[in-house]
């Protein structure tokens, strides 16, 4: 599997991502640089976590603005497959890549903690490694994770089978209104949605930091090694 | 000429700031306050002639990047 | 401003003394310009100058064969094997974050930051150290909230996870926070930059933000009578752009791996004024900066304003000239602002040049080696007697979840969740699971252990004691979870040296921390010094900080995989190694249950530590102890407490032996004292008698309560609740 | 009454989400754009009869806890 990872200035989890991607597929990822204005020939283009650009503004807004996005954009159209994590879904939403927006935590504080999540949608080459149901363990670490979208896309994403992750308790109880539970508030407990082909995906918390047995365990490795079979075959 | 750029959440949108601030006030003493929303203003200084001109700046950059129109609404406005 | 008169009393208002203005003449040879007074009062100040702590600084241990550079450079360096080098050091913003909380926090980790980068580090980890006043005094919630945001703010940015730290809260710093950050970063050793310019004719260049007028010498304020503008050009308080920053980290490391760079220092306090003295001093060259080319944010600054504007994210540098435009093309690809604003001369003097006009000129050698040192006087402190028994008036489980309540032992989780710790992926032990953060060394098997400690109580009843056992307890820490210490970082927060009390508590901690330096093998490398903190009353009164030594431990462990926590593992033995004595004076019991604050703080025995922590660490790397937690706040109970919360098993623990009352067992803050776990209790206990190490049968774990002899037994989820509730309660009303 | 509590921050000031809006601004081609100052702005809805008593809690909400008056400053209007 060919993956790049786009780098805009104020990423920061650019190397976590690498890491997981070189760990679980044995393949070192390749850095982009947003300005570039094409992209190699790749499997998968990963946006990372951070804060790019400061996150001033807005989270995300101006690196969605990037050169590069122009490109990605053209990759996700022609079929290809985009992560985007913390702040690489932020970047998708203002690029509208992917529905809704991301609003600041409920609590107004940042959120550096495990959550659990509800796999919703398996099958994707995302989740194709967990069935339905299963509830995996993944740090968080934003101040702008609380989903929203009119009710309409709300809905929509539902009908559609495009809600893929879920905040829950660890026995997989969803639980909206709880903040233990669903601690930034989102809406509809929704931590990570797909696009309408399911080849586009992002979510706020970060199962790339839990792939490694001597890094706190390896809860988030089914979403990287499904990936990699799925763009293998 | 300076023009101010103002970005509000949507009505309907949840803003958990302004919630926040209301609720904070409200410990404060500051009683009976209704809904508290709260957003932002940009102030930029375009390279415009006149005040009509300043403002269809403002809007363009508005909709280029200032407002996220999935969850924002803008206004803007000369100043002075 | 060209009317004003300069004089021994303008000299005075920007802090120089009658004498140190004297010396400044005799150096100069005439009456110095605006810009040169500037720099010789900011070059003499207490904070740049160390002129009250020179002569005691001196007398710590700073060598070992591990230390690659000890104080003197931005930060301290020590050899972690295979090439590598972990770069560290602590600093204050105790100040400023009274000021303004959240920018006071977030710039004082900007700045120790770029400490630690200026030397080829990458930066892996940030601790802080932080010190509030009383709860329930009505500023200290404004401050904790700002202070905390702006601590995770600025990290969680910059993309540094924020793994450890401290908390204390006591009414003495209720005006005067103290906020120390501490920074580690890894270079490799044929890698490390270095500040003392060199290369007469070699360009001198500024990169990364403009300069504004922000944060200027508060000697301009106290002197603003004399300018009708003055109000225009208040000084400002420093905003932190922790984006630009994380470009400038980027910027470096790529210009770093060339071999483009002479010398590199940031600009921190005092600016382009100290590092470009530091730097030309330093290499013993002159230097000429013409500050028409200084990047400017504002019109119309003075020479006076940019030689002393603290502007944050900034940078000083000497290249190779034929290196520079290469140079130029990594910082504008990283969209930051790079100038060439001066040239290395022979003149050793630093000559300003501003529209033309020389400003400032000033000889190097003497600025440096004229500055004042101080012999401050100091008082014959009295540090009390041991105490002798005192009653218990509450019993044990009442103490115990009163003190799991109290401010400084409830749990810290709402502060590090507000702190990324998890970035970088390379965070092995997050905060609250080990008595060190683990985090281990990118590509390879390695990990450095980090911590942060200080017991101000101990320190403010015998400084020399409380100065030890912060060393002490910073290298017990690293000793529990598996790793060897290898050096610490200080950063000495005290009150106002011109009290002779307050001089005399700085030299007796110093001596402490020197004693237990040495017998531990534990140099310093680096630190920091904090002066004239105090809590002003209203009724104008001063009242002085608790002697505030705050350490920063470095070790490492070359297989990560053998660190361990203090999660309470199930169905093992615990075993206590270390002696109980049962000595209550100056312990959170006493003041939370007994209301008192008095008696000597705890015995030290730096050897006994010594042999106890050496014992430890063996049985952890042989896997004999499989959990480990030293005895420190609180007492043993808190300790076995913290593991059953961590661990979320319980524990049943044993009667004890010698004589010695229930609460004086459990709340006495004992030193050298560790809890064990371990599968084999009487494999360990004989290899404890064998090395001479003391050593008793503790109890057993298992189970979802803590049980005592004397019947109590409280669920560990009710441990929890009452641990957990308070900052919460405190802050998020 | 509604009352608009506009917040900046003080000249002289570094505001670096001004900076980076101005650059980004750049980049995506509105050019010779001078300082760029981005603050908030909260919308209050407060118990006050007229214009003149709400901008006046208005003004208190600011001190209190809206503005810090260490960086910012503020002004208030009442709205409609
Ligand atoms: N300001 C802080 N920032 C981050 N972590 C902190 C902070 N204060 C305390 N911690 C973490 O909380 C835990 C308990 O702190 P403390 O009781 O001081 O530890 P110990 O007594 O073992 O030295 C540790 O993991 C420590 O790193
Ligand atoms: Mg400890």
């Amino acid at each position: 599997m060919k993956a790049g990872i786009v780098v805009f200035p104020g990423t920061n989890r650019e190397r976590d991502m690498a890491q997981a991607l070189r760990l679980t597929s044995g393949v070192a990822p390749q850095m982009i640089w947003h300005r570039e204005t094409s992209l190699p020939s790749l499997d998968l283009v990963v946006l990372p976590g951070g804060f790019s650009h400061g996150d001033y503004l807005r989270s995300g807004a101006m690196a969605a603005h990037s050169p590069i996005m122009a490109e990605v954009r053209r990759f996700a159209e022609r079929g290809g497959y985009v992560l985007g994590v913390c702040n690489g879904f932020q970047i998708l939403t203002e690029a509208h890549l992917l529905p809704g927006a991301l609003l600041r935590n409920a609590g107004m504080r940042f959120l550096s903690q495990d959550c659990h999540l509800k796999v919703e949608r398996d099958g994707l080459a995302f989740t194709r490694r967990w069935t339905s149901g299963a509830v995996f363990r993944a740090p968080m670490a934003h101040g702008d994770g609380n989903y929203t979208a009119s009710e309409d896309t709300l809905d929509r994403l539902e009908g559609e089978g495009r809600v893929v992750f879920r905040y829950a308790t660890a026995d997989g109880a969803v639980l909206p209104q709880d903040r233990t539970c669903n601690p930034n508030g989102s809406a509809r407990a929704i931590a990570g949605i797909a696009s309408e082909n399911g080849r586009v995906c992002g979510l706020m918390p970060h199962p790339e930091n839990l792939v490694d047995p001597a890094i706190g365990g390896t809860d988030g490795a089914p979403l990287f090694t499904g990936l990699i079979e799925a763009l293998a075959a | 000429m300076k023009v101010r750029v103002t970005v509000m959440l949507k009505e309907g949108v949840l803003d958990p700031q302004g919630k926040a601030i209301g609720h904070a006030l409200g410990t404060l003493g500051f009683a009976e306050l209704g809904e508290v929303r709260c957003g932002k203003v940009i102030d930029l200084d375009v390279p415009a002639n006149d005040a009509g001109a300043a403002v269809t700046q403002g809007e363009a950059m508005a909709r280029a990047l200032l407002a996220n129109d999935v969850i924002e609404d803008f206004s803007v406005e000369a100043l002075s | 401003m060209s009317n004003v008169v300069i004089d021994a009393d303008l000299a005075a208002r920007y802090g120089l003394t009658g004498d140190e203005y004297q010396t400044l003449l005799g150096i100069m040879g005439r009456v110095p310009t605006l810009t040169e007074l500037g720099i010789f009062s900011v070059m003499w100040s207490e904070h740049c100058s160390y002129k009250s702590s020179r002569v005691h600084l001196r007398t710590l241990p700073t060598t070992a064969p591990w230390i690659i550079h000890g104080p003197g450079e931005n930060a301290g360096v020590v050899d972690i094997g295979d090439g590598m080098a972990a770069i560290f050091k602590m600093e204050s913003h105790n100040h400023p974050s009274f000021i303004e909380p959240y920018q006071g926090a977030a710039t004082g980790v900007g700045g120790i930051l770029r400490d630690v980068f200026t030397m080829g580090a990458r930066p892996i980890a940030n601790l802080n150290a932080l010190r509030f006043g009383d709860p329930r005094h009505a500023g200290t919630r404004r401050i904790v909230d700002g202070v905390v945001r702006g601590i995770g703010g600025y990290g969680n940015c910059v993309g540094v996870p924020t793994v450890g730290g401290e908390v204390n809260f006591h009414p003495a710093y209720d005006g005067n926070p103290l906020v120390n950050a501490m920074t580690v970063g890894i270079a490799r050793q044929d890698r490390i930059f270095l500040s003392a310019a060199a290369g007469i004719g070699n360009p001198v260049v500024y990169v990364g933000s403009k300069t504004g007028r922000d944060g200027i010498h508060g000697a301009t304020m106290s002197s603003a009578g004399f300018d009708e503008n003055a109000q225009a050009k208040r000084p400002t308080v420093q905003v932190g752009d922790p984006f630009t920053e994380k470009l400038l980290i980027e910027a470096c490391l790529e210009l770093m791996a060339t071999d483009a760079i002479v010398a590199i220092q940031d600009m921190g306090a005092a600016g382009l004024t100290s590092s470009a003295v530091e730097m030309a001093g330093k290499g013993g060259v002159g230097i000429e900066l013409d500050l028409d080319a200084v990047p400017q944010r504002e019109t119309g600054m003075t020479a006076y304003e940019m030689m002393l504007s603290e502007s944050q994210e900034r940078m000083l540098m000497v290249l190779k000239p034929e290196h520079t435009e290469a140079a130029r093309a990594i910082f504008e690809k990283w969209e930051l602002d790079f100038a060439v604003v001066g040239v290395l001369t022979d003149t050793a003097r630093i000559t300003v040049k501003h529209q033309g006009r020389v400003e400032a000129d000033i000889p190097l050698a003497p600025l440096a080696d004229a500055a004042p040192v101080y012999h401050r006087p100091m008082a014959l402190l009295h540090p009390p007697a041991h105490l002798g028994s005192v009653a218990d008036p509450e019993g044990i489980e009442h103490a115990l979840l009163h003190l799991l309540a109290c401010p400084d032992l409830a749990s810290r989780a709402w502060i590090w969740n507000q702190y990324d710790s998890t970035l970088g992926g390379q965070t092995v032990r997050r905060p609250g699971t080990a008595d060190a953060a683990i985090v281990r060394v990118e590509g390879t098997n390695r990990a450095l252990a980090l911590t942060t400690d200080c017991t101000p109580r101990f320190c403010k009843a015998d400084p020399k004691v409380g100065g030890a056992q912060a060393v002490a307890e910073a290298w017990r820490n690293i000793t529990a979870t598996g790793a060897l210490p290898l050096a610490v970082t200080d950063n000495l927060n005290f009150g106002n040296p011109e009290h002779p009390e307050v001089m005399a508590q700085f030299a007796a901690a110093i001596a402490g921390m020197g004693d237990a330096c040495r017998v531990l093998d534990f140099p310093v490398v680096s630190g920091n010094v904090s002066l004239y903190n105090q809590t002003k009353h209203a009724s104008g009164m001063a009242v002085d900080i608790l002697p505030t030594p705050a350490i920063g431990g470095l070790g490492v462990i070359d297989d990560v995989s053998k660190a361990i926590g203090y999660a309470m593992p199930e169905s093992c033995d615990l075993i206590l190694i270390g002696t109980q004595r049962g000595d209550l004076g100056q312990s959170l019991w006493l003041r939370e249950i007994a209301h008192r604050e008095d008696g000597a703080p705890p015995v030290l025995d730096l050897h006994a530590e010594r042999r106890n922590g050496d014992f430890v660490r063996a049985q952890i790397l042989s896997g004999h102890i499989i959990a480990c937690h030293d005895v420190s706040d609180g007492g043993l109970l808190i300790a076995v407490a913290e593991m059953a919360m961590a661990g979320g098993i319980g524990a049943t623990l044993l009667p004890p032996a010698h004589g010695l009352s229930l609460h004086a067992f459990y709340y006495a803050e004992d030193q050298a004292c560790y809890v064990a776990a371990t599968t084999d209790g009487a494999a360990l206990i004989a290899a404890a008698e064998k090395a001479h190490v003391p050593v008793r049968r503790l109890g057993r774990s298992g189970g979802d309560a803590l049980k005592l002899s004397d019947g109590m037994s409280v669920a560990i989820e009710r441990l929890r609740s009452v641990n957990e509730a308070t900052l919460p309660a405190m802050m998020d009303r």
